[in-house]
């Protein structure tokens, strides 16, 4: 409807002005050809209109604000105690397309606020030309809705002074860089409008108002500029530039969530992303299968952001469409189809306000097997209880996303004797809950070092939790050499990561050692370092800042990676648990861990 | 001169001199006890001071043992939080003593 | 006399001290004429629908006028007050009626701040024009040798105080603490309350000192920028829209209490020759801008640059529609904020050695900038200024003529004069 | 060999074996604490270590800190009392310890 293009106007007004005096003129907008603006003062809220709104009065056709009473002393005092030189009032203005009685102000309804000077108004020796141009404090920049009618936006002639100077002619008129549809009417002194605006052809209008008084010995000329924004509306249907189709092949990320594909619609228009209920260029999305099993399965994400067009840097907006899982699928799932959504600028009036996406998607089963080697291990019969002997994993596991995958050991020959089976108890198999492959640790160390306990060969087998699809490998643990009598005593195991040095860490026994014996880590960098000196079971997976499925099956094994308590010494912790980085050595006593450097021998307090 | 007893004494330096490996100009107070404990002493440790002497060697024994109360802090500041040259912030506990005692 | 000048203490003339909101509420409960407008006016004030409630409902309207009249209505809070929230609650259940929708026109619910008695000792106008900070002489280098750099001493001053440290650790201890479970990286609530209290509880000369230290490196300013911790108090996953933020503020007393004050205190409109609301009240406005830290509207430096800092809430003007140009008048309010610009950079160089302190003027407001739109706005003495017009583009041949009579105009306009037979 | 924690320790030995002077024949069980205390160190004790290496000196302090908590009773057996060799009783406090901390 009728629209106001400034949200503010501001004057001044002095004491001794007469009634009937103009103050300054507000503009509205036409939305159509039929309507006529009636201009009304209003109340912003539900208080009684302020006592100085009387004394106001808005004619209803032009929009003129002007005096209903001349402005004495008295009124100045009477508002309100303060002793400022200049008090403010502020009134409200209103557009009806219609006559009415209503005293509420509707939304958008401009605030008029006016400087109320204690003093009379400056006469024309006293008023400069800028004074007499423009008016001071109108800083407001007008917003005109495109596509719409000619007509005037603004009174550029400062009413207040219009009969300050009788003997000087005062003329406006405007010009821009750039060809642009404004001008000013010569009888109104008013800034008009010419043509129908286009935001997608420019958002803003940069003019330069020109000014000319012209007295009898001089002609002055000043200048201003103002800026005059375009309001943009739903003009523009949405297209793509490019693909409506996307090609989707689902094989081993098939979990909940994950989302394929990449559609892009474009739109001219502008889209806000606040307020979030606005109604401007809102998209509306339809999956448009009826198969209840592609209801459930599937759900198309949208979202949309700003960006500049290429050329002249218009503000437009860009759709993004991609299709969401919103179920597990399971690894037997085996199936093509193609989905089409229909996209709806619901508030683009014409007709081509839709568009049609296609995601054409491929579901392929995943396959459990192992790859088709023989998966050999060594290990020394010296290994130490939760000593890591290797992973195992189906092929692709890495990529598995969606579906859990067990794994456990079987002996390949069942009806092979007790003997023979007991030695089957030195290897055991682990998995952590977000992991996809299995780790193999000495779970026996007596079993590993019976001598009869030879070359042990397992059977592990693969199972898939929902579908119970299996797969299953031989895998082959070569143990080296025979176990010395003298390692087999029975010397107490304790944690790697107790020994502060490296002697006393590579002559000891830890619990995790591949070896059987600790390893030690030598840091050469300063301050505190990831590669902190340490003693560890298995340089390779301890410390490695993640503690994996047999590391937290005691806190002894990978303190360094796995405690959960505080840590002394300058340190940096790991994202979850752990020791990311350390200064110095880092040790650890039953999980509470320290760094520092190492170069100290104990100091009794021996005062 | 009689030896100064066990007491809270501070010294201002920066995070880097604290020696714990952290790399920040910024400055802190750092509190610590020092001083003798000798009016502390009881039986024990006038017994202790003579095994470590010589009872312990002819009982065999190779034990160490403290003797006599240490000038340690009974309390410390809980945390100090800081940011160090690589715009990183730290919180370390227990660095800076609150009180001592023996 | 006009609405909201009853109430205790506020009668013509007389300059008492303020009564805070917690006292009128109090006042007006025992007269029960007032609290049964009050208890109406606060369910009018719930829900969704308050402002269709506020301009349609009859009683709404009745129970406003009435307490327009009561103590309630010339209220204030002093910062850091106990029971701040609740006496903000209280002002607010008043004047959210009187506000209108979106706009910026809320006044102050913070008792005034008196206006700035001793000029600075030199006119900012060298800073206002926007010169390179130069080393400040407030801030002297301690040890010479070592590149400069006043931010770290600002860390060491309050680390050698034992309650500065204390309080400083405590909120980087909590903004910085993961919170692995929930998979963030901070909480960011409790972190903008440690700031609160820190901010409260620590006296301006260590606070202000670590928020505003002048610097002449990129180290020094990225120490600066770390101040508050902004990896959980200021930044997020993406940036809301300015007007979304703002309009979130303002549903939070505290938030929309600080950022009114902030103006109030903080934004001087273009049209006058000062750069500082209050006679250039610096130290109001540092206040202010650290008051808003810790709550939804936190500003903060936006980078590590030294020499033309910009500082702003975390949102962005992209996707405001139609709304671009009010989102970025909005963000204005800090992205070019010459007061604030001033006001720091006055800190730097030491003139404002905290002389005023936030004391407060007597008596009702007399400053209302925003110009609250009901009818007893005022606005600030008149304000005299000697326009800033660009030079005219060939040279003039007249100068204008006499002072403008209305001291000021804010529109840039070139002028110049030619002789009739010469156009 | 797990350097031993700081835990209760007992040796039988005679009174004049105490050290404390008394000429007696008796035996008393003598409890002691020694042992490490590793595991009780604090930021604190590890910047004590590096201040007593390097730190004091710098900062011009000669003070001694104990740069570990120590091994110490945490409470002491009453009183033990004894006839000594020229048939006179004596009877002397917390000579012997009841438990240990660190």
């Amino acid at each position: 409807g009728l629209y106001f293009p400034q949200s503010e106007y501001v004057e001044t007004v002095y004491v001794g002005q007469l009634a009937g005096t103009p103050i300054l003129q507000v503009h509205a907008m036409l939305d159509s050809d039929s309507e006529r603006p009636r201009f009304y003062l209003c109340g912003i809220n539900s208080l009684r209109r302020p006592a100085h709104s009387s004394w106001f009065n808005l004619d209803v056709n032009t929009g003129i604000l002007s005096l209903n009473k001349t402005l004495e002393e008295s009124d100045f005092a009477m508002l309100n105690r303060h002793s400022w030189p200049v008090k403010k009032l502020v009134l409200h203005a209103m557009v009806l397309p219609n006559l009415t009685k209503k005293s509420q102000c509707i939304k958008h309804s401009p605030r008029v606020t006016l400087d109320f000077v204690n003093a009379s108004l400056p006469h024309c020796a006293q008023t400069d030309m800028k004074e007499l141009c423009f008016s001071h404090r109108d800083t407001a920049i007008p917003h005109i809705m495109e596509n719409r009618f000619p007509g005037a936006l603004r009174q550029l002639r400062r009413l207040t002074r219009l009969h300050v100077c009788p003997n000087y002619t005062i003329s406006y008129h405007v010009e821009s860089d750039t060809p642009a549809p404004f001008a000013v009417d010569e009888n109104t002194t008013e800034l008009v409008v010419t043509a129908a605006l286009d935001r997608e052809e420019s958002e803003r209008y940069r003019l330069l108002l020109v000014c000319t008084v012209r007295t009898e010995t001089l002609i002055t000329k000043v200048e201003t500029s103002l800026d005059v924004f375009v309001n943009d509306e739903d003009d523009n249907a949405p297209y793509v530039n490019g693909t409506d189709t996307a090609d989707i092949i689902i094989s081993f990320n098939r979990t909940k969530g994950g989302s394929f594909g990449t559609l892009f619609i474009f739109d001219r228009d502008l889209t806000p992303i606040f307020p979030i209920d606005q109604t401007h260029n809102r998209y509306v999305g339809t999956l448009l299968n009826k198969d209840p099993w592609i209801k459930e399965t599937f759900d198309i994400k949208g979202s949309f952001s700003e960006m500049k067009a290429a050329l002249g840097g218009i503000r437009e907006t860009v759709h993004v469409y991609q299709l969401v899982l919103k179920r597990n699928l399971y690894v037997t799932e085996n199936r093509t189809l193609q989905l089409d959504y229909l996209v709806n600028d619901i508030t683009y009036p014409g007709l081509e306000g839709t568009v049609s996406l296609h995601f054409n998607v491929t579901i392929l089963p995943v396959h459990m097997r192992f790859a088709n080697i023989t998966h050999m291990f060594t290990l020394t019969r010296r290994a130490s209880l939760y000593a890591q002997v290797g992973r195992v994993c189906v092929e692709n596991c890495q990529q598995f996303d969606g579906f859990r995958v067990t794994y456990r050991l079987e002996l390949p020959d069942k009806n092979a004797s007790a003997d023979v089976q007991s030695c089957y108890s030195a290897i055991s198999i682990t998995q952590a809950e977000d992991e996809m492959w299995g780790l193999l640790y000495v779970n026996d160390t007596e079993a590993l070092r019976r001598p009869e306990c030879q070359d042990l060969q397992y059977l592990v087998v693969a199972q898939e939790e929902h579908t119970l699809l299996e797969a299953s490998t031989q895998i082959h643990i070569i143990l080296d050499a025979q176990a010395n009598k003298a390692s087999q005593g029975s010397q107490q195991s304790l944690s790697c990561a107790e020994n502060r040095q490296r002697g006393d860490c590579e002559s000891v026994r830890g619990l995790g050692a591949t070896t059987g014996r600790c390893q030690w880590r030598q840091v050469t960098e300063k301050g505190i370092s990831e590669n902190y000196s340490t003693c560890s079971p298995d340089l390779r997976t301890c410390p490695d800042s993640f503690c994996d499925a047999v590391e937290s099956k005691d806190s002894s094994i990978c303190p360094q990676d796995c405690t959960k308590k505080s840590v002394i010494g300058g340190h940096e912790r790991g994202l979850r648990n752990g020791i990311q980085a350390g200064h110095g050595t880092c040790y650890c006593i039953s999980e509470k861990c320290f760094c520092e450097k190492e170069d100290v021998e104990e100091v009794i307090c021996d005062d | 001169r009689r030896p100064k007893p066990c007491s809270l004494r501070q010294l201002e330096l920066t995070v880097s001199e604290l020696g714990l490996g952290y790399d920040s100009d910024e400055t802190v107070l750092l509190r610590y006890c020092s001083g003798k404990c000798t009016s502390h002493r009881e039986n024990y440790d006038i017994t202790m001071e003579h095994m470590m002497r010589t009872g312990f060697r002819k009982k065999g024994r190779k034990d160490k043992v403290s003797n006599g109360p240490c000038c340690r802090p009974t309390a410390f500041e809980k945390e100090f939080s800081f940011l160090d040259n690589n715009s990183r912030y730290h919180t370390i506990q227990n660095v800076s003593a609150k009180n001592c005692g023996c | 006399g006009s609405p909201g000048s009853l109430g205790a203490g506020s009668g013509p003339g007389a300059q008492p001290e303020w009564v805070d909101c917690i006292q009128a509420s109090d006042m007006c409960n025992q007269n029960p004429h007032c609290s049964s407008r009050y208890r109406v006016m606060r369910q009018c004030l719930v829900g969704k629908e308050k402002e269709a409630m506020l301009d349609n409902n009859r009683e709404c309207q009745a129970a406003l006028e009435v307490l327009l009249v009561s103590p309630l209505y010339d209220c204030r809070c002093k910062r850091s007050m106990k029971k701040e929230l609740q006496c903000l609650q209280n002002y607010w259940t008043i004047h959210m009626g009187l506000t209108e929708g979106g706009g910026m026109d809320d006044t102050s619910p913070y008792e005034p701040v008196a206006p700035n008695r001793h000029h600075d000792a030199f006119r900012l106008a060298s800073i206002s024009s926007g010169m390179l900070t130069v080393a400040p002489k407030g801030f002297h280098c301690v040890d010479a040798e070592r590149n400069c750099n006043p931010c770290l001493d600002a860390a060491k001053a309050c680390n050698l105080n034992s309650s500065c440290k204390r309080q400083r650790s405590a909120y980087i201890a909590t903004c910085s603490k993961e919170d692995p479970n929930k998979g963030e990286a901070c909480s960011k609530k409790r972190c903008h309350k440690a700031l609160r209290l820190f901010l409260d509880r620590v006296p301006p000369e260590f606070s202000h000192r670590l928020l505003f230290c002048p610097c002449q490196s990129v180290g020094c300013a990225e120490r600066r920028r770390q101040t508050i911790v902004p990896d959980c108090s200021y930044k997020d996953k993406e940036k809301p829209n300015c007007l979304e933020l703002r309009k979130v503020c303002r549903q939070d007393s505290l938030c929309r209490s600080r950022l009114a004050d902030y103006l109030v205190n903080c934004w001087q409109s273009p049209q006058t020759e000062r750069t500082c609301p209050n006679q250039d009240n610096h130290q109001a406005c540092l206040a202010s801008y650290a008051r808003l830290i810790g709550t939804d509207m936190t500003p903060n430096y936006v980078d590590s640059s030294f020499s033309n800092w910009t500082i702003s809430p975390w949102c962005t003007c992209k996707g405001s529609g139609n709304q671009e140009e009010e989102c970025m008048n909005f963000l204005r309010y800090f992205t070019d904020n010459t007061c604030l610009r001033n006001a720091i950079q006055a800190f730097g160089y030491g003139i404002d050695n905290m002389q005023n302190k936030n004391e407060s003027v007597p008596g009702p407001s007399a400053t209302t900038k925003m110009g609250s739109d009901w009818s007893t706005a005022t606005s600030e003495p008149p304000f005299v200024t000697i326009p800033k017009y660009p030079e005219p583009r060939d040279g003039g041949l007249a100068k204008t003529r006499g002072l403008p009579e209305d001291h000021s105009a804010c529109l840039c306009a070139n002028v110049w004069a030619v002789l009739p037979g010469l156009a």
